[in-house]
């Protein structure tokens, strides 16, 4: 067990000097760089908290999609010329005083925390078996908390609509301006060729595994973004326009039918969101696979931007 | 039997933790992109295919065995090409370094 | 110590830190990687909470966890906006950073380096 | 010594290693440098995650394993992609550093 903390000591200082460096980096691209790592180290730290399924999400939305969003502002932002306005040391000093206050309170929180620590285990446990699922996170993401989860997709949904609002009126529901290799070399196309089918397997399996086992639709549906985004990046398929009609459908499929089941359970058990017991685990599935189609598209898309060339006809 | 097999697993583990060891005195100590992609090139294929094959003895299913190879192969072969990648991007940049 | 108290005093230094660079960096996009820092520092404390609450033969709360993998999932697009809402006001006004009054102040007594 | 403890003490070393490897690279000086750490954690972490994946019985954890792998692949892409292009393009080149 001490050999398990001697782990665990070397991932949190690791940790904190990684994240010291994300702040204190010069360029934005080194900045950058360093948050990809963070993100990565940041997965094998929730692994050693047991939290496989986060440890899943992090490393493919923190560490993936997050990192690749920065990036392509960084390149936007590359050539521009605006001075930075540079900030005085004593008001440097009194932020970082009261920083330190804030991490110093947080810190006496987590020491004084109760012995017994509050926890719904044995609540989620016990009506584990009701939802049909073997894994205790989807039965709260998907049955006891399903009301956050559908709201989540309706955020990602809007947030991928404020983003296309950006665009200028002249190129609206046209492509967006994803940046992509110039002259993609022989062996990135080869990459790009052998990586996204592998990675679709991975994604379907994450999506699949994860009624049993840690996995589910978030971390399905962003492996299968980042799949999509490298076919992309190495030209071998165009970025979509933003008007297509069986995008706009994949962007919404997986709500829909979310929102439809949820709609259902008026009629068939009493509320909303419930689920008939009988059937229970084949509906959440329909529900995930669709949902992680549409997480995938979603994603993808907001790491593209919005739209920045006319539609062609 | 078993006392063979976890032999097996801790010599090959302690043969990939050292070019673990040898990579990373390698980034130590090369002194530009190139040597050091080199070191680390190292470390991709020979440590961690190392510690997958010590692995293997002690894995429960054979599933699981199949995995922990694909996961190697996924790495090794993904490693390769985006060594190749950083090479280009370094020789194009050219004096960079 | 407990490895669930060693990540909680790491979680609170996270907060911290994500909180001075979102103070302190003047540049808009580092003040959007910042916050990321900070909000993973919350989300494992989150983690700590829920390594705390392992009972009933779980190796942690399952409540939590959800609520982290939804937090995740939603400070991307939190990301995702700002980041485009960053590059559009960068091609508008051509700016990268967010001049407070307190540093043109600071510009003007020579304090610049 | 029982072979979880073995394996648990191969994954702390490693860490370490990949630690020092991550403080030598990250210091750069070019960008395409910085690259090369997320290399390395893509290796690195993978082992340290399957080792300990089978230290404590847990096949899930090489899921993460697994995962890991792909992104870092997908990152070092996406980040060789603005690297590889600053340098051949000359209109907007300028090196921010």
């Amino acid at each position: 067990m001490t050999l398990a903390f001697a782990c665990e000591i070397v991932l949190a200082g690791l940790l904190l000097a990684i994240a010291t460096w994300t702040i204190a980096a010069r360029t934005a691209f080194a900045a950058i760089a360093v948050f990809m790592v963070y993100g990565l180290l940041l997965s094998i730290v929730w692994v050693t908290l047991s939290a496989v399924d986060v440890a899943l999400t992090e490393a493919a939305i923190g560490g993936g999609v997050t990192s690749m969003v920065l990036l392509g502002a960084a390149s936007a932002l590359r050539g521009s010329k605006a001075a930075v306005p540079r900030l005085n040391l004593p008001f440097k000093i009194t932020a970082g005083v009261l920083c330190a206050l804030v991490s110093g309170t947080l810190a006496t929180v987590v020491f004084f925390l109760p012995d017994v620590a509050p926890t719904l285990a044995p609540v989620a446990k016990e009506n584990l078996a009701e939802s049909g699922l073997g894994n205790p996170v989807a039965a709260v993401l998907f049955v006891f908390r399903a009301l956050d989860t559908l709201l989540e997709k309706v955020v990602l949904l809007l947030a991928l609509v404020g983003v296309w609002s950006l665009s200028s009126d002249q190129t609206w529901g046209g492509v967006p301006e994803l940046r992509l290799y110039k002259s993609p070399s022989p062996i990135l196309v080869f990459l790009a060729q052998i990586l996204p089918p592998i990675g679709i397997i991975v994604g379907i399996y994450m999506f699949w595994a994860g009624a049993s086992q840690p996995g589910g639709a978030f971390q399905g549906g962003t492996v299968l973004a980042a799949m999509w985004l490298l076919t992309m990046m190495a030209r071998l398929q165009d970025v979509p326009s933003t008007s297509a009609r069986w995008l706009r459908l994949l962007l919404v499929v997986g709500p829909m039918a979310f929102l439809a089941v949820g709609l259902a359970g008026f009629y068939f058990a009493d509320s909303f969101l419930a689920y008939p017991a009988s059937i229970a685990k084949p509906l959440i599935i329909v529900v995930e696979a669709t949902l992680t189609v549409s997480i995938g598209v979603t994603l993808a898309l907001l790491v593209a931007g919005p739209p920045e060339r006319v539609p062609q006809q | 039997m078993r006392l063979a097999l976890d032999i097996i697993t801790v010599v090959l583990v302690s043969a990939g933790s050292f070019f673990f060891l040898a990579g990373t005195i390698g980034l130590l100590r090369f002194p530009d992109t190139l040597t050091r992609l080199h070191a680390l090139t190292k470390v991709d294929n020979l440590g961690l295919g190392l510690i997958v094959f010590g692995l293997l003895p002690q894995v429960g299913g054979r599933l699981d065995a199949l995995k922990l190879i694909a996961i190697w192969l996924l790495v090794q072969m993904s490693g390769a090409i985006v060594s190749q990648l950083v090479a280009q991007a370094t020789r194009r940049s050219g004096s960079q370094t | 110590m407990s490895s669930a108290a060693l990540y909680g005093y790491c979680a609170a230094i996270l907060v911290g830190l994500g909180l001075y660079g979102v103070v302190t960096r003047p540049e808009i996009l580092r003040k959007i990687l910042a916050f990321n820092v900070l909000g993973t520092g919350v989300f494992l404390l989150f983690g700590v909470f829920a390594r705390r609450g392992a009972d009933a033969g779980l190796r942690a709360d399952p409540v939590p966890q959800a609520l982290v993998i939804t937090g995740i999932v939603v400070a991307f697009s939190a990301t995702a906006l700002a980041v485009a809402l960053l590059v559009r006001l960068n091609k508008e006004t051509g700016e990268v950073a967010i001049a407070s009054d307190d540093s043109e102040e600071a510009g003007k007594q020579g304090v610049r380096r | 010594m029982t072979i979880a403890n073995f394996l648990l003490a191969a994954a702390a070393f490693i860490l370490l290693m990949v630690a020092i490897g991550l403080a030598r690279i990250l210091h750069g000086p070019a960008d395409v440098d910085r690259i090369l750490s997320v290399q390395l954690l893509g290796s690195g972490g993978v082992a340290v995650l399957l080792l300990l994946s089978v230290a404590v019985k847990l096949p899930p954890i090489m899921d993460v394993a697994l995962m890991l792998g792909l992104l870092a692949t997908f990152v070092s892409v996406a980040f060789l992609r603005d690297a590889a292009d600053s340098s051949n393009a000359s209109t907007s080149g300028t090196e921010d550093r």
